[in-house]
């Protein structure tokens, strides 16, 4: 078993819906369709209020480069294009529609019936995967087609599909890789043309057993593609460690994947890619994955993209009395939510319902200089150093400390003793040494 | 061995801040950043070694031969002193960058206690001139010592939020007096 | 509803703490502790209590009344602290200078910089060494183990192993001939000998330092680099010349080497953080302990090697940091 | 006389003469020979100062001040402790430092939605700091404009200027002790804090919100928040208050500080500072919250 | 109040002239304390012979090389009424703790000792110091021991004088000084026959 | 500035030692006992003022350039006068104080004081600057020498209160900084609470 070499973390897993097959979540009354939801500018909107749309209709366009375009994960009619409450409770511009039945836009493929061929060349794959309006489904929601496309001067040698899942609680990759996994390969290769790659590789971890099993065993028809079985320790799924952990390269700080020869994408990106790409279908849906150890019905959902949190919480079994916490994501990246509104955008991954006793922080005492949070920190930082500078806004030490490389996973504030919040301070950190780099160019 | 002993002996066991009381001021002024205490250093080893040997030769060449041992500390202060404002604008005008380095340390030296002290101990301990300069580089190496974990120790208090009371000078000389405490370990070495 | 809770990520987090950590020291310390007692009899206990509970009153007293801060007795490593002190001080020592050694560590070494994690040097030992300068008469008076001992006073003092080996080896004697003067090496293993209260039996030390690397309180490198290096050390000068220097192994289990390199060495506020950064620091502590035993006025080197190494770690914090991930730039 | 005066006091006088003279000539020469070209201002800094090279303020002497503050034109954080405060007064006249006359300033804070006026919806559960806070979600009362209250601006002020005030959740500002160095501004992420002229005895007129919500949005979460109705700057007859994104700003070099525009606010949104109190009670609303 | 500016004369001038006051003056100083320095100089050591050698009215000091040691000895013989009532011998040793201790030994003229005490040392203050007699009455132990009966060593070293309690480096100095001074003194008193002359 | 204020002010608000930190040499050297200290504080004060008074007198007379070689003279000079007086009346305080007499040249305090104050005042101010520098600086020695002799020796000005030793350490060098270090630490506090 193959694993990345510094830090990490073992959170207990609790993987309580990974038995639970996907549902479908039924298309709710209205939806909000934020016009941001992916890592980039924001989408345009091409419509406006009282237009009538279809499900999977262009309503906003990503014009950068570095943006992805929005469809409608619904038919029925614009109420409004406004500033709405995000999962943070800033106000966002989106999109909310009302639904009126669910009328699809013709020309795409809703039949279940495997496409393994494609005859697209890779421009056009890409061009497709743009216009879909595909992004990461591995959390950051990085628009893909920018990933498909190398950039001059590098070459792609590997793609490593990110099936690693590594998030306590979460199990919608894991039930993805177990119940579309001919989907799956059949958009790896694809990504595998995209890319001009020759070698796949599919990382899992040792606690999905089945699904590495499943895949490997799909994989044999497939040249190229392989499975690797990865120990099971948080934050594996990051795109550095799991480049670490399967191909034993190390991607510079400060650096893209592509310098090692390597594209990642996630297990639901490449669904993602194969719907888009074979039955051209938009990313207007995707797993969801709604737990908690108080909720009655844990469950993996399909759900339309722009659901409120609520809807999915109802249909897990209703909100606990003594629900602490609500996280949009895994415990360990996820956002709390003040407001259960907020809709299910592209980038999420799971809700997760805490009970008040856990929902918690512990009391904060005072570093003992422990070590551990530096012995786990992946990236081998010094997060109480770098928590302290930060606090004490001394900006320049923490740049020359490498605050930059902190890839906010976590495992440095679970790991404390003393229950230092030391991830907020490194943040805070990071966007004033973010802000000063950008003003010094 | 006979230089060695007088390495060690200056080094650890008489260390000239933690158990001479010399340079106190430097020690406490200039140690706030582990970067300019290693300057400041540097520019008291090379002081102290001049300062040394001129005042050596004065002693053993004018004030002996003339029955003057008594002006030992005027004449002294005021070889040093011209001597350090010599040093200081040679080095302006040659070196910018070692005058930079070291030089902005030179005027804090003239008025120390560490160079006028060392100079009148090598005439006490009846050293002969190499005896003296290897002294002065051991003494500049202690104060070195001792400047340089110290200031590591305060850049690493500066992260602490200690009491407000301690904050500073207190917090910094009981810092020092566990220091001289654990220095004491080298009692015996020479 | 209810209110929902805000915070950033991560949300969950370990259920280690620091009062698990501390408490589990403590429990480690049950061996040596049970050791002392039985040689050193009443006269430990007493020792033991007074140091345990003057620390914490001293630091009840401080953060109450002078910082005026939160009440933190209670998490332990007061506690640690002031066993720590007691193993270090010979058991005829005077109560009243026990709660002296106290309110030094706990003041000066501790709360002086604001508390637990605050302090640049081991607090234990700073009372130690405190202790030892002050009034070196008391403290290096070393009563005869006797076991079940309930006498306090009038005991039979002898000097400590490392203390005939030195007084001998500096009277031009021949290290074999020292050697029948002092206990076996089994007894010296037991801790059948003067010395300090807890610093006498290496093996129920070693028991305790097993059950702190199983539990991750401490990591391997500190101890390790210690006894390493005092190992080579000793052992290059023992093979150099057998009869002005003794075994490596008689410097191992004697004197507080294992006490310190297993508890006073490892104190994590007090060391330095990285891996890398221990083992120097291990190095440092091991190489200074021999030369003050081998070279110093003093027999025993242990305390000041440690206190001195404390006063590097900010350097070596400085100069020896983790890997970083990403660090040289692999081709292939 | 003679057994004070003897050869001995001949050879001192001859031998330390020469030693002296001996140092003056060499200083001379290298002086001239090495003479490098500076701010002349430097040269008269330095001599006010002590010239003890003591290494109190930190620097390397007195000639590494002396250029320091020649260098940054200005003595803050400047301070020589065997000289004192006497020495920094010479130099700063003599750089004419502190000459232009300044008007005073004084921090105020423009939010008043204290955990009475804007209850906390959620609970804040993580580090004690607005910046993050603030990256992290709007607020425990939802407001996105509105004070955080973990206090940045607090621990900012070197000058124990402000505290928190565990009832409201507010910062409050100590006028007496504050000396408009303007560190709360920047320390808080929200931009809360605004330096306001000090006002004819201390007096100020402002509205203590910066919520450009619609009125009604901002009001649901606090009961205090300007909501852009423009009734103030109707009132104003001197053109000191403008409206922009459904928010009240009062100008205030145009302010007269007449009060006119107190009463008339709905929301008590703006606050008037160190007036007598009002003969009659204005009628329009209910009771501000007198603190 | 207008400064002198710098040139070169006006430097140099300065200087010299600040310089030989300077000077003028120390020397009239000096000149002045010289004797009451000499003085107090002699009437320590004064103090320090009487205090270890029986009452006498006439000293004559003498200056020998020990067997080992860098240094010559100071001895000085004290007569009463023209006879040889003790010798003190002003001896010292560089085995201390920290530096040379000097101290003073007295001899009755059959080699048994009046008495010690120290010149000067730099043993740590509470430790070594108590060789001191105003800080302890260890060395009141050394009074009428002969030394060529009792050796003179700390118990230790097989000896029969008692080391100072954590200070047995200073106590094996002490001795050592002793002796050096004792084995001197046989060499050129006792073997002299016991006469000076 | 009055000059009863410009008097009083060494003690506690400006003192030298406690506040200013100058001259922390012979405030750690020498402080062994409280008459060491005192003593030392008086030799200090005597040179602080005379060459106060002498600097102030000659001020105008002296070019930049060799200014500070000049007052450094002039200290010099009073520290060679005090060293024979001492030697010659004083034996014992000499020898205790040793090294640190001659060291009074290079404290920053004499030098600091005739650079800042006396090149730039008249005599009078100057004297009363002197006299209450060099008594803050005498009551800061002998008050550390107290701590340090009572927590020793169990002495004050050598009158014992207790038998046997105190604690060592305070003899010792580490305990020159501890004591000084929190002496510094409780005059911040009554500074601030004032
Ligand atoms: C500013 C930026 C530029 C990027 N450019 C590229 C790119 O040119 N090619 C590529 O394959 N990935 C690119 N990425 C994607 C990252 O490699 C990574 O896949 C993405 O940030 C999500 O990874 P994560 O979830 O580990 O954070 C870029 C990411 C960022 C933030
Ligand atoms: C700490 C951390 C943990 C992550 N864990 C996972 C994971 O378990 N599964 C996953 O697919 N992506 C994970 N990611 C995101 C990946 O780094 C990367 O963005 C993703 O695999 C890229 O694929 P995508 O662009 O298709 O989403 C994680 C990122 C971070 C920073
Ligand atoms: C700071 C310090 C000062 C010491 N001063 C002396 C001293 O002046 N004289 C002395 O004999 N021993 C002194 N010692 C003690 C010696 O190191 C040594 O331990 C002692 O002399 C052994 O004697 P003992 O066998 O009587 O205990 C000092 C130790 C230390 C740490
Ligand atoms: C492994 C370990 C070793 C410790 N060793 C010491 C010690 O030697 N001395 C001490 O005072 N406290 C010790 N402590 C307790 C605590 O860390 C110490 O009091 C801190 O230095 C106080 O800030 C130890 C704690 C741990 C977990
Ligand atoms: S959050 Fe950042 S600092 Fe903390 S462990 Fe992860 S990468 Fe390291
Ligand atoms: S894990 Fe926590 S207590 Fe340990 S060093 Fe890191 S911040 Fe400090
Ligand atoms: S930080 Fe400055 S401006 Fe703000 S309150 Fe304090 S003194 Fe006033
Ligand atoms: S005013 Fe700003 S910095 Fe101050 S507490 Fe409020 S949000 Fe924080
Ligand atoms: S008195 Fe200032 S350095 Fe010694």
């Amino acid at each position: 078993m193959k694993t990345f070499r510094i830090g990490g973390v073992h959170p207990p897993e609790n993987k309580i819906a990974a038995h639970k097959p996907i549902e479908v979540l039924p298309v709710p009354a209205t939806v909000t369709i934020p016009l941001s939801q992916h890592l980039g500018v924001p989408a345009v909107p091409v419509l406006g209020k009282g237009d009538q749309v279809k499900t999977g209709q262009l309503i906003a366009r990503g014009e950068a480069f570095i943006s992805a375009n929005i469809h409608s994960s619904v038919s029925g009619k614009v109420l409004k294009v406004d500033d709405m409450i995000d999962s943070s409770g800033y106000r966002k511009k989106s999109i909310v529609i009302q639904v009126e039945g669910d009328e699809w836009v013709e020309g795409i493929d809703r039949d279940s019936t495997l496409v393994k061929e494609c005859q697209l060349n890779a421009s056009e794959i890409v061009k497709k995967v743009h216009d879909l309006g595909i992004v990461g489904m591995g959390g950051a929601t990085f628009p893909s087609h920018v990933k498909l496309m190398v950039p001059k001067g590098k070459k792609a040698e590997v793609l490593i599909i990110n099936g690693v899942e590594c998030e306590p609680y979460l199990t919608a990759d894991h039930r993805l890789m177990l119940e579309k996994g001919e989907e799956i390969l059949a958009g790896i290769a694809i990504q595998m043309k995209a890319l001009h790659v020759e070698r796949a590789i599919i990382g899992i971890e040792h606690n999905k057993p089945d699904a590495i099993k499943h895949m490997s065993e799909l994989c044999s028809h497939y040249a190229g593609i392989t499975v690797v079985d990865l120990e099971v320790k948080y934050p594996q799924g990051a795109e550095k460690q799991l480049i670490k952990a399967a191909i034993n390269r190390e991607v510079p700080s400060g650096k893209l994947p592509i310098e090692v020869g390597c594209v990642v994408h996630n297990v639901g990106t490449s669904f993602a890619v194969y719907e888009a790409v074979q039955k051209n279908k938009p990313l207007i849906e995707r797993v969801v994955t709604v737990v908690g150890r108080s909720l009655k019905n844990p469950s993996n959902f399909l759900v339309r993209i722009g659901t409120p949190v609520d809807a999915l919480v109802e249909a897990a079994g209703g909100m606990p009395d003594d629900t602490g916490k609500v996280i949009s994501g895994g415990p360990m990246m996820g956002k709390a939510l003040n407001d259960l509104g907020v809709p299910v955008t592209k980038g999420t991954s799971g809700i997760l319902v805490f009970d008040k006793d856990e929902s918690f922080r512990k009391p904060v005492l005072p570093c003992i200089r422990c070590s551990r949070c530096l012995n786990v920190c992946p990236m081998g930082l010094e997060p109480y150093l770098l928590a302290v500078l930060a606090e004490k806004d001394r900006i320049e030490e923490c740049e020359l400390e490498r605050i930059m490389d902190c890839m906010e996973c976590g495992s440095c504030l679970y790991v404390c003793p003393s229950g230092r919040p030391l991830l907020d301070h490194i943040r805070v950190g990071k966007s004033r040494v973010g802000k000063m780099i950008r003003e010094r160019s | 061995m006979e230089y060695i002993l007088i390495i060690i002996g200056a080094v650890f066991v008489n260390n000239i801040v933690l158990a001479q009381f010399l340079g106190i001021c430097p020690y406490m002024g200039v140690s706030a950043k582990v970067s300019t205490s290693v300057g400041m250093s540097g520019a008291v080893m090379f002081v102290m070694t001049l300062a040394t040997i001129v005042t050596y030769l004065i002693y053993t060449f004018i004030l002996i031969p003339f029955g003057i041992p008594y002006l030992q500390t005027i004449s002294y202060i005021l070889v040093i002193a011209s001597l350090v404002q010599m040093v200081e604008i040679i080095l302006k005008k040659v070196s910018p960058a070692l005058y930079q380095a070291l030089g902005i340390f030179l005027p804090l030296i003239t008025t120390n206690c560490a160079v006028l002290g060392v100079a009148i101990l090598t005439i006490q301990k009846d050293f002969n001139l190499m005896e003296g300069i290897v002294y002065a580089i051991a003494n500049a190496i202690g104060f070195a010592l001792a400047i340089v974990l110290f200031a590591g120790i305060r850049e690493h208090l500066d992260l602490m939020d200690i009491p407000k009371g301690m904050r500073g000078a207190p917090a910094a000389l009981v810092v020092a007096g566990i220091m001289a405490l654990a220095f004491m370990g080298f009692a015996g070495l020479v | 509803m209810n209110k929902l809770i805000i915070s950033g990520s991560p949300h969950v987090q370990t259920d280690e703490s620091v009062k698990k950590i501390m408490y589990g020291v403590v429990l480690s310390l049950v061996p040596a502790m049970l050791v002392s007692f039985y040689f050193f009899g009443l006269a430990a206990i007493l020792i033991t209590l007074t140091a345990v509970v003057s620390c914490m009153a001293f630091e009840f007293v401080i953060q109450k009344y002078l910082i005026k801060g939160p009440l933190t007795i209670l998490d332990g490593s007061a506690i640690i602290t002031g066993i720590l002190l007691a193993f270090n001080v010979p058991s005829s020592l005077p109560l009243w200078m026990v709660v002296i050694g106290s309110a030094v560590a706990i003041g000066m070494g501790k709360m002086t910089f604001g508390g637990l994690g605050k302090n640049p040097f081991n607090p234990a030992l700073v009372g130690r060494v405190f202790l030892m300068i002050s009034f070196p008469v008391e403290m290096t008076n070393w009563p005869k183990p006797i076991a079940f001992s309930t006498q306090l006073t009038d005991v039979v003092t002898g000097p400590t192993p490392l203390a005939v080996m030195k007084e001998g080896v500096s009277q031009g004697e021949h290290v074999a001939d020292i050697l029948p003067e002092v206990p076996g090496y089994v007894n010296l293993l037991l801790g059948n000998m003067g010395g300090s209260i807890g610093e006498i039996s290496a093996l129920a030390i070693i028991l305790g330092g097993l059950y702190m690397l199983v539990r991750k309180i401490i990591t391997w490198q500190i101890p390790a680099a210690y006894l390493g290096s005092v190992v080579v050390f000793s052992g290059v000068f023992w093979l150099i010349d057998p009869t002005q220097y003794v075994d490596p192994l008689f410097h191992l289990i004697t004197g507080g080497l294992m006490l310190g390199a297993i508890y006073m060495a490892t104190d994590m506020v007090t060391s330095p953080m990285s891996h890398r950064g221990q083992l120097v620091f291990g190095i440092g502590c091991g190489v200074l302990t021999m030369v003050i035993r081998l070279f110093g006025a003093y027999p025993e080197g242990v305390s000041f090697a440690i206190l001195i190494m404390n006063a590097f770690v900010p350097l070596i914090n400085k100069g020896f940091k983790p890997k970083r991930f990403g660090e040289e730039v692999k081709h292939g | 006389m003679n057994g004070i005066i003897n050869e001995i006091t001949l050879i001192s006088v001859v031998s330390l003469g020469a030693v002296g003279s001996f140092a003056a000539i060499i200083l001379y020469m290298v002086a001239q020979k090495f003479k490098v070209v500076e701010d002349p201002r430097i040269d008269l800094v330095a001599e006010k100062l002590p010239g003890a090279n003591c290494g109190g303020c930190g620097l390397a002497g007195c000639r590494a001040l002396a250029e320091a503050i020649v260098k940054a034109e200005s003595l803050e954080g400047m301070t020589c402790p065997p000289g004192g405060s006497d020495v920094m007064k010479d130099i700063a006249s003599l750089l004419g430092l502190e000459a232009g006359d300044q008007v005073p300033m004084v921090a105020v804070l423009r939010c008043s939605g204290s955990k009475h006026n804007a209850p906390p919806k959620v609970t804040y559960d993580g580090a004690m700091t607005c910046a993050f806070a603030h990256s992290l979600f709007s607020g425990e009362a939802g407001c996105p404009y509105g004070c955080l209250g973990c206090g940045d601006c607090v621990v900012a002020c070197a000058f124990d200027a402000m505290y928190m005030d565990a009832e409201t959740g507010l910062p409050v500002i100590i006028d007496d002790k504050c000396v408009a160095c303007g560190a709360c501004v920047k320390a808080c992420p929200r931009s809360i804090i605004e330096m306001r002229k000090k006002g004819k005895k201390d007096r100020r007129i402002f509205v203590s919100c910066i919520n450009k919500e619609k009125g009604g949005v901002a009001k649901k979460n606090c009961a205090v928040a300007c909501i852009g109705c423009g009734r103030c700057v109707k009132e104003c007859k001197f053109d000191a208050i403008t409206l922009d994104s459904n928010l009240a700003y009062i100008d205030y070099n145009k302010c007269t500080l007449c009060r006119k525009c107190v009463p008339v606010c709905p929301t008590n949104a703006i606050h008037e500072l160190n007036f007598p109190p009002r003969k009659q009670r204005p009628e329009v609303t209910e009771q501000a919250e007198a603190k | 109040m207008a400064k002198k500016e710098s040139s070169f004369v006006n430097m140099v001038m300065t200087l010299m002239v600040v310089t030989a006051v300077a000077s003028f003056t120390l020397a009239s100083v000096y000149n002045i304390t010289k004797g009451p320095i000499e003085m107090a100089r002699e009437a320590a050591r004064q103090l320090a012979i009487t205090m270890v050698v029986p009452d006498f009215d006439e000293l004559m000091t003498r200056r020998y090389m020990p067997a080992v040691g860098r240094d010559s000895l100071e001895f000085n013989y004290a007569y009463k009424n023209g006879e040889l009532v003790g010798v003190a011998v002003a001896t010292y040793t560089d085995m201390g703790f920290s530096g040379r201790i000097r101290a003073m030994v007295g001899f009755y003229p059959d080699g048994r000792i009046v008495d010690v005490v120290h010149l000067e040392h730099q043993e740590t203050p509470g430790l070594g110091d108590k060789i001191e007699k105003g800080k302890s009455d260890w060395s009141d132990q050394f009074r009428g021991l002969d030394p060529s009966e009792t050796v003179i060593k700390v118990t230790k070293d097989g000896g029969q004088v008692d080391a100072i309690t954590a200070a047995t480096i200073t106590a094996r100095a002490y001795c050592d000084g002793i002796r050096r001074a004792y084995d001197t003194f046989s060499n050129h008193v006792l073997n002299d026959g016991g006469s000076a002359e | 500035m009055s000059q009863i204020k410009n008097f009083t002010k060494g003690f506690v608000k400006e003192n030298p030692v406690f506040v200013l930190l100058l001259g922390l040499c012979p405030a750690l050297g020498v402080t062994t006992s409280a008459f060491n200290g005192f003593g030392m504080g008086l030799a200090t004060t005597f040179v602080l003022v005379s060459s106060n008074i002498v600097v102030s007198l000659i001020k105008s007379q002296i070019p930049d350039k060799v200014r500070i070689p000049s007052f450094i003279v002039i200290i010099a000079s009073f520290v060679t006068i005090v060293q024979l007086v001492m030697e010659a009346f004083l034996p014992d305080l000499f020898k205790a104080l040793g090294l640190f007499i001659p060291l009074i040249v290079v404290n920053c305090l004499v030098l600091g004081r005739a650079e800042a104050f006396a090149s730039k005042k008249d005599t009078l101010s100057s004297v009363i600057d002197g006299l209450g520098m060099g008594f803050g600086f005498t009551f800061a020695l002998t008050l550390l020498g107290a701590v340090r002799e009572l927590l020793g020796q169990g002495a004050i000005f050598g009158y014992s209160f207790i038998q046997g030793d105190g604690m060592l350490v305070f003899v010792l060098a580490p305990g020159a900084f501890i004591g000084l270090g929190y002496l510094i630490a409780l005059i911040n506090t009554i500074k601030k609470t004032e």
